[in-house]
């Protein structure tokens, strides 16, 4: 799995229990996750930490009754891979650091052995041109969580009653061919139409899951951001506004609305029957951490990079990491064909 | 007449080679072995830097030693070795410069090609067709809508940065008492300190929003507000240029002019400035040098859609630079992509370059001419 | 006017400061001098004075360059301003026509009277005062524009005369006036034949010599009355400088002319009176050219026309 | 000559018509600074001041202005007014004044009497020409009061009249859609007609002529060098005030609150700049990226010093001047003034790919390197030309070889130059984004635990290039890319941060403080060298 | 040193350009000037010479310096050079400790023997001569040191006395060499006095007159044998003036002293012989300065004194 990237210093890192530093780049989506993952690890928070880790009286960590441990946070988890607990806040037994740019970005890091594990929100097929089989002969795809993309619009849209649009408006919008909110139903004004960057797994989801192709063309933006929270800030500070995000930065500024395919409403509210919180929703997307295939690591996932992505695949990890930040965590059969995909524990 | 002068080429060379023959001869010949040893260390690094060996340190340690040597026994000779080696440091650095960002751009440019007149010329279908579509299908890298954008905001920041840096040159230079200057000058300085991306922080933060308020645009990033900004930040650069070149204007002219009974203001217009006028517009240029290479503002602020403005003077709406380009796209960007992206750093880079040569070429000629030379 | 205000406080209470300065600097000279002093005071001339100076004392920050100085300088003659170099001459001349005021560093206490009128006070029109007093500096500074650009710059800076694109395209343009103009200027500064036929040339392509008389002729061109000139021939050779002199003579007959030189020889063949700086900025001898020359009344003087020093 | 009355030398008394002139500089300087605070909404215009409503106030008072100004022109024609006016304002002025003509002629016919295009063009030139006429043609006291005075009136009577209101709206028609609103052509107009009326009364002030010209363009001038100070000054405190509640976050100060250094606690905690970004920290700060700043800094002076200096040297002292050094100042030069982004787009390409192929401290610090360098070569290159002759020839007279007299004379006394261009150029290279964008950074929001350690991190390994340096190859942040950051990702700074946007000012805040300070020492510096010179 | 190389190729072919270029020039003068010439040519000391000059040429660019100048200079004595402004005077002083090399545009053809040695030859070590040839600047050039570090500087930077740091550490410092070293040399330049008790300021807070001193100071102390004096005297004032007149007579006792000056009066008193140089790089004259002045037998030279021009 693991190339040189952070660490070309020569330090031997083929080995399970090499304690360099592990690092992950990508998605701006999939950040939310693995970076809250990363900061509760380097934290390494003792079992006496009532907030972050461990239960006490005041409050109960999620899923504790699986994990129910007397060590730290960092070396429970660490240490079911052979780590070496270090018995010390703040000090994992090895660290680890997320960048932050977008999928396209996480899926050529992790291809060219730059970092350990490349965070993607869309497929890395779509993201890399290449085929389902060379990925799958190339990388080893860890899912950990599930986004329900939402379309948003600006408060004074949504106040004005546009809480709802049919996938075909979107589409005709995100085309130009529609450029005015009067054509559907909203007040007389332009649409300021926000995209992701290119080569985003958001904007790659859209296009493929939206408009039908990876490929497909998307005149009618007008603005362009990098980040999914360049993206929400826009949408707060701008009239007349509409974006496709991630789950995690919709706010009351950044309204998602319900969007309406064939027939079918799916609302923005997880209790409503049709959800855009549910894998039936035709934008919903897997929300991906790739590690690459070397020789060293056959398995695809070594040592260090399976202690860490087994910490997602908990109950704790889905619900703090993923849950915590509006994304879908995954159904239990889903956590244990990920499971599948690691090392075995020591 | 050609004869003549290969000649007169050869006489020089020689006339070199001599030189340094009879240099060399006057040296001791450990001192020569020394800065051979030196020389040949220095070159085996650079080789093994850039064809990326891990052996690189080696003759590097050797001209370490070599020059550790050199420098206890034959200081002066080591000294001027070593001066020259980093000249020549200096020098490689920009070539390398100028090679890197042409090769790494030559496929796109290739990729671009287009046919006139039974002529294939290479990367003209970037200047001629205005999409730019690194996804859909056509992929065009078109320079066209980033040109566009680069213009207006020049051309914007020059409208400002040009009338107020050369009228508050003129203030500090000509006018101001030197209690003053000694606050406003200093203050000009400090305004070039100001980082970009506090400007851009600012300009996407707060102005973005209120000009898309004002304007009743669809949405924030104007061309206008991008301009004002990178011509605030290149009027620093102005004012110290501009107030250079009107200090060298002779005290005699102007104190010619004041002692005939003209006020100041007259000294300034008819003595000062007209004296000063090359330098000045060698000024506003490296001014306008400045405003096409500043990237951070413009990257925040914009509104990162490579297209042209509907009409081509909306200055309402700002899309994107060949700067703002770069910064935007280098991180997903890949093949082709990669390359048009060192396409525009090339445009840029040569654009610059001419403007610099050009501003340098008018102070050599305002020099010269205030020299009494015409 | 800026530069009137900055003055004002000064002006008034100069008559105090100066003597007891004046008294301090005294003791290095001797006895004799002092009593010498009080008789050069008392030279006279017939026929009115143009400009009059009474206790003027300058100062660079600390340095004193003039030290009490006072002398009147009669109406249409020669007066030439010698002494060792750093003396105060420059300076001097340069209070004359408020030149001084631009050194930012310089303060000027005393009083110079042009025609009676005190020219450091309130409200004086500099622009004014620069026209009827005008100067020829040292190294020739021609302004870098065509010769007769250079002649014609001072009347059309004033609107005197009215040649730019807008009066042509009015029709109100004076190229006669200015044509009769630059050839007058230039004939009484004994240029017009050299220059006659390249007047559109531009002026720094001129021989130093040359350029000097185009800086008088631009100097006449605005009708000063009085002229002040800071070694106008000491960057040019023998010939220019014989040239020089003799316009100087020429123009002793409607001008009255200051003139700062190195030169004592110089100064004997075209002053009339001669006044003797020495070092320190005093006005140590002031009399008839050839009195001062031939009979000084102070040692330090004789000491220095015979060479003994500077 | 049009002011045919004989001046005078001395002109004491001031008059009653000039106190006019100076009551109308101050009223259009006012009207200035009211327009400012409208325009940055500081005053809303629809909002009365005193029962007014500020858009009749603004109207008011251009009226009065306006009319002040024509009264004191047609005043002065009549000889009513002692002045010395010129022949005519001049072509500059005309030129100015009908461009403005044109612009509100064009705009009164295509807003107000909806003419089409070309009707709107022929109104456009004639109100233009006309414009022209009048200030070249009569006299300076007409032409350069009566149609900036008219533009004013008009304005005003626009303002008053509600034709111009609070609500007014022009839709620009383009195809991207953009409007002219009155919150911005209000303030603007108010702007423009000051600057108009209080140019004519300060030139009606100093009596038109020459010392009206210069009165006129002083007041702009002197106008123009307040605003910028103006803004300098309104950027710093806006980004203090801004950013000083996130600095001070948690700031403690007492005996031992502070972290270890070298085992002394110290005695204040300011965990903005101590602390990086960690669960467990009670106060999230920028510490990782401060040092990252200060790592790039130390690794381009120590690259670009020695090679600038080295080549100055050489170029100056060594090399004859000719070709050879004229295109190295020629390449030095363009070197300087290329973008940024290029170096990036250099680094990326050239040292990526040479030290492990992904972004590390050591390209960036290189990069910039590159960016320092011609900087420090034109600087120390201009110290050593400035160094007098004289002193290289007492010491060559002296019998000392030439090596010695650059030692020992000429680097001494050029050192205070490259000192002070030195610091300028890293205070610009500190407060770049865009080369270590592309070359060095990696972690957003990074713990203090991975603040970089160049000097601990060396080591000595057994293969090629047997000295390694994890910490010089890794990458890191910086305060430039930590801003650009919290702008494009404001994200991931945990729950322990309060406000992000407090945070965010605080960055820039900081990024401020030390690339000023910087630039602080840089002049600071220059001005003691100068004074240590100038042997008083 | 490359300095030396530079010259040697021009060196050989001086005696056929110099003849025809003097020719053209010589055209202007007048007849008995030429005879002249021929008599001031055949002047004679007692004692032997120091330095002579044959038939020197120097060009800048196309610009003819000097025109074929010869004389020869007695041993301890102090021989002085006289003309207007811009006659080559400062130029053939710095041809003979070839501080012309230094210009680049300098062209020099002919020969200057020291002690009888050519000094313009293939392999002359530049370095050696000028520690024999000692030179003092027109205006004062003392580095921005202390006054004790620039009595040193030349004797430190020739390895003859060792203070640096690392010869302090190794216990080898000529701490006390250095320091009667500093005192001698600022006794024989007669400053001593005034600047014992602050040898550690700065020398650009001296005064000129300090500063004149100390750079002769500074030149004595690599103990030459000739020093050229390159108007030592044109930037001070009468007293520090007579100091450094009285200064030169003591050096001549030791000293071969080369001084240039603007002064006649100067020259008079403290030369022994005097040379005239006119415009455009003659010598004109040489002979004793008695006889020179009151004596001259060029008309020209006679024009000069008496300040019919210059
Ligand atoms: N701008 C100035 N700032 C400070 N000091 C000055 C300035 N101008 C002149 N001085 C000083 O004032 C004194 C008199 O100078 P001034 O130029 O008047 O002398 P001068 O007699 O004209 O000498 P010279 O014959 O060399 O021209 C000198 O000591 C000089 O150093
Ligand atoms: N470095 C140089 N480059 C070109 N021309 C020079 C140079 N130095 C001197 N000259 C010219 O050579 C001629 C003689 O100059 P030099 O300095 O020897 O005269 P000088 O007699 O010392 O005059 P002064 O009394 O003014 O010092 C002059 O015409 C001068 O312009
Ligand atoms: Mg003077
Ligand atoms: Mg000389
Ligand atoms: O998840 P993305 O940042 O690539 O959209």
């Amino acid at each position: 799995s693991s190339g040189d990237g952070g660490d070309s210093s020569g330090g031997d890192d083929s080995g399970g229990s090499s304690s360099s530093l592990l690092t992950a780049e990508g998605s701006s989506t999939v950040y939310p996750i693995s970076n809250k993952g990363s900061s509760y690890w380097n934290a390494n928070a003792p079992p006496s930490d009532g907030e972050y880790w461990g239960s006490n009286d005041e409050s109960t960590v999620p899923g504790w009754d699986e994990l129910d441990t007397d060590q730290n946070l960092a070396d429970y988890f660490a240490g079911l891979y052979g780590f070496e607990p270090t018995n010390q806040r703040s000090d994992p037994p090895y660290p680890t650091t997320v960048s932050l740019s977008h999928s396209g970005t996480g899926c050529k890091a992790v291809r060219d052995g730059l970092v350990d594990i490349g965070n993607s929100s869309g497929p890395i097929t779509a993201e890399l041109g290449i085929s389902e089989e060379e990925a799958s002969e190339q990388y080893v795809d860890h899912v950990v969580g599930r986004d329900g993309q939402p379309v948003v619009v600006s408060s004074d849209i949504y106040d004005a009653g546009v809480t709802q649009l049919t996938g075909e408006q979107i589409r005709a919008i995100y085309q130009d061919e529609i450029t005015n909110w009067s054509e559907v139903g909203g007040p007389d004004q332009e649409i300021f139409v926000i995209g992701r960057a290119e080569g985003s797994g958001t904007d790659t989801a859209f296009r493929l899951n939206m408009l039908g192709d990876a490929e497909a063309s998307m005149s009618g933006v007008d603005s362009r951001f990098g980040q999914n929270q360049q993206v929400a800030e826009a949408v707060s500070n701008n009239d007349g506004a509409i974006a496709y995000m991630a789950l995690a930065f919709t706010s009351d500024t950044v309204q998602p609305i319900a969007i309406d395919f064939d027939g079918t409403v799916y609302e923005p509210d997880k209790d409503a029957e049709n959800t855009i919180f549910d894998s039936a929703y035709p934008l919903n997307r897997d929300l991906h951490m790739y590690t690459l295939i070397t020789e060293d690591t056959p398995s695809g996932t070594d040592m260090r990079e399976g202690a860490f992505l087994n910490m997602f695949l908990t109950t704790f990890g889905q619900q703090v990491f993923v849950e915590q930040n509006n994304y879908i965590p995954l159904p239990t059969k889903d956590i244990e064909a990920e499971s599948g995909k690691l090392p075995d524990q020591a | 007449m050609i004869g003549t002068r290969m000649l007169a080429a050869r006489n020089a060379l020689t006339r070199r080679w001599r030189r340094l023959s009879g240099f060399v001869s006057d040296q001791e010949s450990a001192a020569v072995a020394t800065v051979g040893v030196m020389t040949v260390a220095l070159v085996s690094a650079l080789v093994g830097f850039l064809l990326v060996s891990p052996l690189t340190v080696v003759p590097f340690a050797v001209f370490i030693v070599a020059a550790g040597y050199g420098w206890l026994s034959y200081q002066g000779l080591t000294a001027r070795m070593l001066t020259l080696s980093m000249t020549v440091s200096t020098i490689l650095i920009l070539l390398l410069i100028t090679l890197f960002i042409f090769v790494e751009a030559i496929p796109v440019f290739v990729y671009e090609s287009a046919t006139v007149f039974g002529v294939t010329v290479p990367g003209l279908r970037m200047f001629i067709q205005p999409n730019w579509d690194a996804v859909s299908p056509p992929i065009r890298y078109s320079m066209v809508p980033m040109i566009h954008g680069t213009v207006m905001v020049t051309t914007i920041a020059t409208a400002v940065a040009a009338p107020l840096g050369v009228s508050a040159a003129l203030f500090l230079s000509e006018i101001a008492p030197s209690t003053v200057r000694e606050i406003v000058k200093p203050g000009v300085e400090i305004l070039a300190g100001i980082p970009s991306i506090v400007y851009g922080f600012i300009g996407f933060t707060i102005l973005g929003p209120w000009a898309a308020d004002q304007f009743r645009t669809t949405g924030q990033g104007s061309y206008l507000f991008v301009g004002i900004i990178v011509g605030l930040m290149a009027l620093p650069t102005v004012v110290s240029v501009a107030e250079d070149a009107l200090s060298s204007v002779p005290e005699s002219m102007k104190s010619g002019s004041l002692a005939m009974g003209t006020t100041d203001w007259q000294t300034m217009t008819s003595i000062t400035i007209p004296a000063a006028f090359s330098g000045v517009s060698a000024a506003v240029l490296l001014g306008v040098g400045r405003a096409i290479g500043e990237t951070m503002a413009a990257t925040v602020m914009l509104r990162g859609v490579p297209q042209l403005t509907k009409p081509l003077y909306n200055a309402f709406y700002g899309q994107a630079t060949l700067t703002s380009l770069i910064a935007n796209n280098y991180g997903e960007a890949d093949g082709l992509q990669m390359d048009a992206l060192f396409a525009a750093g090339v445009i840029l880079f040569i654009t610059v370059l001419v403007i610099s040569i050009g501003s340098q070429y008018i102070e050599w000629r305002m020099r010269r001419k205030l020299g009494g030379e015409n | 006017m800026s530069e009137t205000t900055q003055m004002s406080s000064e002006t008034e209470d100069t008559v105090e400061t100066t003597t007891e300065t004046a008294d301090a600097v005294e003791t290095t000279t001797g006895e004799t001098d002092e009593l010498v002093r009080e008789e050069w005071r008392e030279y006279s001339f017939a026929g009115p004075t143009k400009l009059g100076v009474e206790d003027l004392d300058v100062y660079y920050g600390d340095d004193h360059a003039l030290d009490g100085v006072s002398m009147e300088i009669p109406e249409k003659s020669v007066t030439a301003l010698i002494g060792p170099s750093g003396c105060g001459k420059s300076t001097f001349l340069r209070c004359l026509n408020r030149m001084n005021d631009r050194v930012s560093s310089a303060r000027i206490d005393g009083s110079v009277t042009l025609d009676g009128e005190e020219i450091y006070q309130d409200g004086v029109n500099l622009v004014e005062l620069r026209k009827r007093v005008g100067m020829v500096f040292q190294s020739p500074n021609p302004f870098p524009k065509s010769i007769r650009e250079n002649v014609a710059y001072g009347p059309e800076k004033h609107g005197d005369i009215n040649t730019g694109l807008l009066a042509r395209l009015l029709g109100r343009s004076d190229e006669e006036a200015r044509e009769e103009l630059v050839e007058r200027c230039l004939r009484d500064a004994a240029l017009w034949d050299e220059v006659h036929d390249r007047l559109d040339d531009n002026a720094l392509g001129l021989s130093g010599g040359q350029q000097q008389r185009l800086c008088i002729a631009r100097c006449l061109s605005v009708d000063p009355e009085v002229i002040l000139m800071d070694e106008p021939a000491s960057a040019l050779d023998p010939i220019a400088t014989a040239k020089i002199e003799d316009l100087i003579d020429d123009l002793s007959q409607e001008y009255t002319v200051v003139i700062v030189t190195h030169n004592m020889q110089q100064a004997a063949r075209i002053s009339d009176q001669t006044a003797v700086f020495l070092t320190g900025g005093e006005l140590v001898e002031y009399g008839d050219t050839d009195q001062v020359f031939e009979n000084p009344r102070s040692e330090r003087v004789e000491d220095y026309i015979t060479g003994k020093f500077g | 000559m049009a002011g045919a009355a004989e001046t005078r030398l001395v002109s004491r008394d001031t008059s009653r018509a000039n106190a006019v002139a100076a009551v109308a500089v101050g009223l259009a300087a006012l009207l200035f600074v009211l327009a400012l605070t409208a325009l940055f909404e500081v005053v809303t215009i629809s909002d009365p001041i005193g029962g007014v409503p500020v858009v009749a106030l603004l109207g008011g008072v251009l009226l009065l202005l306006g009319g002040a100004v024509v009264v004191f022109g047609v005043g002065s024609y009549l000889g009513i007014v002692e002045t010395q006016p010129s022949e005519s304002a001049g072509l500059v002025a005309a030129a100015a004044f009908s461009v403005v003509w044109v612009v509100i002629g064009g705009s009164v016919a295509a807003q107000v009497l909806g003419l089409g295009g070309i009707g709107s063009a022929v109104a456009a030139l004639l109100v233009g020409g006309a414009a022209f006429a009048i200030t070249a043609v009569p006299r300076e006291d007409i032409g350069s009061t009566v149609p900036a005075g008219a533009v004013s009136l008009l304005t005003g009577a626009a303002y008053l009249t509600g034709a111009i209101g609070p609500a007014w709206v022009w839709n620009l028609n383009f195809e991207q859609q953009a409007s002219l609103t009155a919150e911005f052509v209000i303030p603007v107009g108010t702007l423009f007609c000051a600057l108009l009326t209080g140019w004519a009364a300060a030139k009606a002030y100093g009596g038109f002529g020459a010392r009206g010209r210069r009165m006129g363009a002083y007041l702009l001038i002197y106008l123009n060098a307040g605003s910028i100070v103006g803004v300098l000054f309104l950027l710093l405190a806006f980004t203090t005030f801004k950013g000083l509640p996130g600095l001070f976050t948690g700031a403690e100060v007492g005996p031992g609150v502070g972290p270890a250094v070298f085992g002394v606690s110290l005695p204040v905690s300011l965990p903005f700049v101590m602390n990086g970004v960690a669960l467990l920290n009670d106060f999230q700060g920028v510490l990782p990226a401060i040092a990252g700043t200060i790592w790039l800094v130390i690794g381009a002076v120590l690259f670009a010093v020695p090679l600038g200096v080295g080549a100055a040297i050489f170029l100056t002292e060594y090399a004859e001047r000719g070709r050879f050094t004229q295109v190295v100042e020629v390449a030095t030069n363009g070197l300087w003034s290329t973008p940024s982004i290029v170096f990036g787009l250099f680094g990326f390409a050239f040292l990526v790919p040479r030290f492990g192929g992904n972004k590390s401290l050591i390209s960036g610090m290189l990069t910039l390197g590159f960016m320092l360098l011609p900087l420090v070569l034109i600087t120390s290159r201009e110290a050593m030309l400035a160094v007098p002759d004289e002193y290289r020839d007492a010491s060559a007279a002296l019998g000392v070889s030439k090596w010695q007299t650059i030692r020992s004379v000429v680097v001494p006394a050029a050192l205070p130059g490259v000192v002070t261009g030195v610091i300028l150029g890293v205070g610009r290279i500190a407060g770049e984004t865009a080369p270590i964008l592309l070359t060095m950074t990696g972690g957003t929001f990074v713990p203090g635990g991975q603040t970089a350690d160049v000097i601990g991190g060396f080591e000595f390994v057994s293969s090629p290039p047997f000295v390694a340096n994890p910490e010089l190859l890794q990458a890191t942040t910086a305060l430039p890319f930590q801003l650009y950051a919290l702008i494009t990702a404001g994200v991931g700074l945990g729950d322990t941060v309060s406000s992000p946007e407090q945070f965010q000012w605080a960055t820039a805040f900081v990024l401020l403080l030390v690339v000023l300070s910087f630039y602080a020492i840089g002049i600071g510096a220059r001005y003691y060298f100068r004074r240590r010179l100038n042997y008083e």
